[in-house]
């Protein structure tokens, strides 16, 4: 459903990364993008096709951290064990995109502020920058200060313009990540039950947990950065 | 003077740049006669250091209350505070608890309906009924 | 670009901590209140229960200067830092780097009011925080929207970068403030000498001593320009800074003993303390994570600057832009009404420049509509932004990219 | 409750005050269902025509529906933008303007022309005149026989301290004869007035 990114470049780790001389070889290549258990590519060995996502795929190299065990004060996210270091998605094949898309794209990255109706398990969530977000339900094998990548969508739009999947966009044509900031709860619920010529209420009581994120990033990617990401042009079949 | 600036301040957005955990301190209360305490005890002396390691922006503190049951009490950056009552628990138990303070946001827990709040104006903007599809009487 | 050379200009910010005899010589004779202030940090003394390594230090023989217990010293001493769980822990909340050492953490919850001794309080520190904080402000300010008029750039500086902005942050930080300042508080806490409660802060004294010439003249205009000269950035008059060779002078507080700097309120030293967390950033880790910070912890905020605008006559200002632009003169038209007659009509009016709409907007009147198109329109002029935005700071790091001029405005409409 | 069904035992048309209470009641009646389903059914509003229906296209395709909302003051009108600005061209083939300008009505009744056949001579005589005798030769006055706008009376001189102290007594003889609602009805459309600029 989504792709968990625990360290992306822009954000707080790098500090670090300034902060240890020593460490800055072995930290430059940034792991990015952990796919949820759920998709099936394996770590180790990274496609070899051109790959429209070409930053992320650097990170497929596990890297090696041996000194960042060892630190002791601040740990940071960076602090990820090897075997939970994020796995970048696999595509098989390059992105396609329309001719048409492509000549009305600019038109869409141009114009700022931008919405997205991501989808998480099924459920849209109209998201602009900067949002907050309540899961309606607890997201395990996450810590806060996480960072998610949403990789479903269905609508992608600014002010004039709407970008439309069918039904879903690929995740290739946008980013959108979200922070981890830490679980919240519900006031506990009573619920009255009674039964037939029982003279007795049963009280059951229900206190759910929830998961929530800040929207960090909506971001339409623009022609030229899906040409650099090796995306191709198909021609239209119907026109 | 043809514009004049209103000032303002801006509102914090955490997590977009910057992330801070919201729990800012843990008190672990104990006894040392008290048999509610036990778990307490045994989760102080060998997973707490763990746990301070891995969470170095929360300050701890352990203080003794004879003859009273177990607390930790979490201090949270909006200045609230929340207390869990962990006697007679395992370690394992306690443990749930403290991370359970930990990720709190420390805000009062509310029912809410919607998923999503925003602070921004809306993108496509409010609707009104003199804007779009004008019809010509 | 050349580096600055960091290590001989700051060597005075980050100079060893030293407290020579002479200056403990004055700390003796501070008041009692000092002494008291333990029973007034009940907090703290919980704290130091958990800590171990709270006791004083026991007195070294071989050292030159006379020791002194933590008691009498204005604010925490250096080993206190290395003790403090709160500073730890806000060092590890902020993810600031680890070349930061806490000491220099420790000095920057220092204010000026609790030690006059600039070689132990963040002054130093946060002037140069606040003059990049103010620099990469307005850099990003006057880059994103270039047309931005000056009053307008000045509330959004403040907005950015003002004191009740840093306040808000170093609140969400999760500083707390030591009740008295001391030698014996947690170095974690941030300390300042409180106004008392009951001040009239709002009591309008005239400023004396700003750099503006003829400032006794209170009614005589001040043009906007004047004050890019005269006031600070944020628009405000600013007090003229001493003689540089009365600043070298006066590291010691000449009175002897007293602590005469005056009172601070809560705002203007939790401002002080965010401003000096930044320029000890940008001593220690380097222009780069200066820059990260800021970009992470005061740009990642939201702010609406097209709330910020107060416009007294827009359509006189819209006119005379049109004019100084060469555009055809604005004229109102009525693009949609209702309820003309009714009690509480409706009226869409758009402002069009030849076939061009420039702005529109909805009244109860036509007067009002026709007002509100033309802030409309004034607006749409000012937020211009480019697509692009590239801010001359980013030329700083390597393998940046040949620098492409920004857009640059004729400035705001001059009536 | 009880009241309310004691009384409808009596004609509800003959009590008219009674009718409002009544008005909701009728309302949520005929706006609910007689199922569920046919509620939901009812409730259930197609996406806008300009939204274009999902399954005209098998791939991700862009397409332009402008909201029927106020404009925002982030986007820059047309002509603002500087020359070289990228939107500039991309703009222009899918917003052209819908209305039709120059048959909107205008604003004002009718614009008049400048016409500027005042001569520097005329100035002076008017500020003479103003300054002979200001109760006689008042804006007004002056404008009707210079044929222009008292605005530019106004420009061209200003009226003497002695005439300003008349006028402001006026205006103070008039304010005391209002009453405490007019007097703040007044203020109160001066404050309504200054939030026009600042847009709220």
């Amino acid at each position: 459903m989504f792709s968990r990114s625990v360290l992306a470049k822009a954000f707080a780790p790098p500090l670090e990364q300034v902060a240890r001389p020593s460490l800055t070889a072995t930290s430059t290549t940034f792991r990015a993008c952990l796919h949820q258990s759920t998709t099936t590519t394996s770590a180790t060995n990274p496609p070899t096709e051109p790959l429209s996502a070409t930053v992320r795929a650097q990170s497929s190299i596990p890297a090696v951290q041996p000194t960042f065990q060892t630190s002791t004060t601040p740990v940071t996210r960076a602090d990820v064990p090897a075997d939970k270091q994020p796995i970048a998605p696999a595509f098989t094949t390059p992105l396609k995109v329309s001719q048409s898309l492509l000549s009305t794209l600019p038109q869409l990255t141009s114009q700022k502020p931008h919405y997205i109706t991501a989808h998480l398990h099924d459920r849209p969530y109209l998201l602009t920058e900067g949002d907050d977000l309540r899961l309606p339900f607890l997201m395990p094998n996450v810590a806060p200060g996480d960072v998610l990548r949403f990789n479903r969508a269905s609508l992608l739009g600014s002010r004039d313009f709407t970008l439309k999947g069918s039904p879903y966009l690929d995740e290739r044509l946008f980013e959108c990540r979200v922070r981890v900031l830490g679980v919240d709860s519900e006031p506990l619920r009573v619920k009255e039950k009674t039964k037939r010529r029982r003279r007795h209420v049963q009280q059951i009581t229900s206190k759910h947990r929830y998961t929530l994120l800040r929207v960090m990033e909506v971001k339409a990617k623009s022609v030229e950065e899906l040409q650099r990401e090796g995306a191709i042009v198909e021609e239209e079949a119907k026109a | 003077m043809p514009v004049q600036g209103i000032r303002s301040v801006t509102s914090a957005r955490n997590g977009v740049g910057a992330f801070i955990l919201q729990c800012k301190r843990l008190d672990f209360h104990y006894c040392d006669w008290a048999g509610s305490s036990r778990g307490m005890v045994s989760f102080l002396k060998h997973q707490l250091n763990a746990f301070a390691k891995q969470n170095p922006q929360i300050e701890i503190r352990v203080s003794p209350r004879p003859h009273k049951h177990p607390v930790i009490k979490g201090h949270y950056i909006n200045g609230r505070e929340k207390a869990v009552c962990v006697r007679n628990l395992e370690p394992e138990q306690i443990f749930q608890k403290v991370n359970l303070l930990k990720q709190n946001s420390g805000e009062k827990n509310k029912r809410t309906k919607k998923p999503v709040t925003s602070i921004n104006d809306s993108v496509r903007g409010i609707w009104s009924p003199y804007h779009g599809g004008l019809k010509s009487v | 670009m050349k580096r600055l050379q960091l290590q001989r200009w700051s060597s005075s910010a980050l100079s060893s901590r030293v407290r020579t005899g002479s200056r403990l010589h004055r700390q003796i004779y501070y008041s009692g209140a000092r002494f008291q202030s333990t029973t007034s940090n009940s907090l703290q003394f919980e704290d130091d229960q958990s800590l171990a390594g709270q006791q004083p230090t026991p007195p070294s023989t071989n050292s030159p200067f006379p020791q002194f217990t933590k008691h009498q010293l204005p604010s925490p001493p250096i080993q206190a830092a290395r003790e403090s769980a709160k500073l730890a822990a806000l060092h590890a909340r902020l993810y600031l780097p680890s070349r930061l050492p806490l000491e220099t953490l420790a000095r920057c919850l220092v204010d000026t009011s609790a030690d006059p001794n600039f070689q132990f309080n963040n002054n130093s520190l946060s002037v140069l925080g606040h003059d990049l904080l103010t620099n990469y402000a307005s850099e990003h300010l006057v880059c994103t929207y270039p047309r931005l008029p000056l009053t307008v750039i000045f509330a959004a500086m403040y907005a950015y970068a003002g004191p009740k902005t840093l306040h808000a942050m170093s609140r969400e930080w999760g500083v707390e403030h030591a009740a008295v300042p001391g030698g014996e508080v947690d170095p974690g806490l941030l300390q300042f000498k409180r106004v008392a409660p009951g001040t009239n802060l709002k009591e309008a004294r005239p400023l004396v001593g700003t750099t503006r010439p003829n400032e006794d003249q209170t009614t005589w205009r001040k043009s906007i320009t004047s004050s890019v000269v005269y006031d600070n950035v944020f628009g405000d008059p600013e007090l003229a800074a001493p003689p540089p060779a009365e600043l070298s002078d006066n590291v010691y507080p000449t009175n002897d003993g007293i602590n005469s700097e005056p009172p601070v309120t809560a705002e203007v030293a939790s401002a002080n303390f965010v401003r000096a967390v930044v320029g000890a950033i940008y001593l220690h880790a380097g222009r780069q994570a200066a820059k990260r910070f800021f970009e992470q912890h005061f740009l990642s905020r939201q702010l609406d600057i097209s709330k910020m605008f107060n416009f007294s006559q827009p359509a006189r200002d819209l006119a005379r832009l049109c004019a100084r632009e060469n555009y055809e003169a604005p004229v109102a038209k009525i693009i949609s009404e209702t309820g003309r007659r009714s009690r509480s009509p409706v009226f869409v009016v758009g402002v069009f420049s030849g076939r061009d709409k420039l702005g529109e907007g909805a009244g109860a009147s036509l007067v009002e509509a026709r007002s509100r198109a033309a802030v409309a329109a004034l607006k749409g002029w000012y937020l211009y932004s480019p697509l692009e935005v590239r801010v001359p700071s980013a030329m700083e790091e390597d393998g940046a990219a040949p620098w492409k001029p920004v857009y640059v405005d004729l400035g705001e409409v001059i009536v | 409750m009880a009241t309310s069904i004691a009384v409808s035992k009596r004609p509800i048309l003959g009590l008219p005050f009674l009718l409002p209470c009544c008005e909701p009641v009728t309302l949520q009646l005929r706006r609910a269902q007689s199922t569920y389903r046919r509620t939901k059914q009812r409730l259930r509003i197609k996406p806008d025509a300009s939204f274009g229906s999902s399954t005209d296209s098998t791939q991700a395709h862009i397409i332009y529906n402008p909201p029927s909302s106020a404009p925002s003051a982030y986007h820059t009108p047309l002509k603002f933008l500087p020359p070289n600005d990228v939107r500039r061209t991309l703009r222009t083939d899918t917003s052209s303007s819908s209305l039709n300008i120059d048959a909107l009505p205008s604003v004002f009744k009718s614009v008049p022309e400048k016409k500027y056949h005042l001569t520097r001579e005329d100035v002076e005589e008017i500020r003479k005149l103003r300054a002979s005798d200001p109760l006689v030769w008042s804006r007004w006055k002056l404008a009707q026989r210079f044929n222009c706008s008292p605005l530019f009376i106004a420009q061209a001189c200003e009226a003497s301290p002695q005439k300003k102290e008349i006028q402001r007594q006026v205006l103070e003889a008039v304010q005391s004869r209002w009453g405490a609602k007019r007097r703040m009805a007044r203020e109160d459309r001066e404050l309504r007035k200054e939030s026009w600029g600042r847009d709220e």
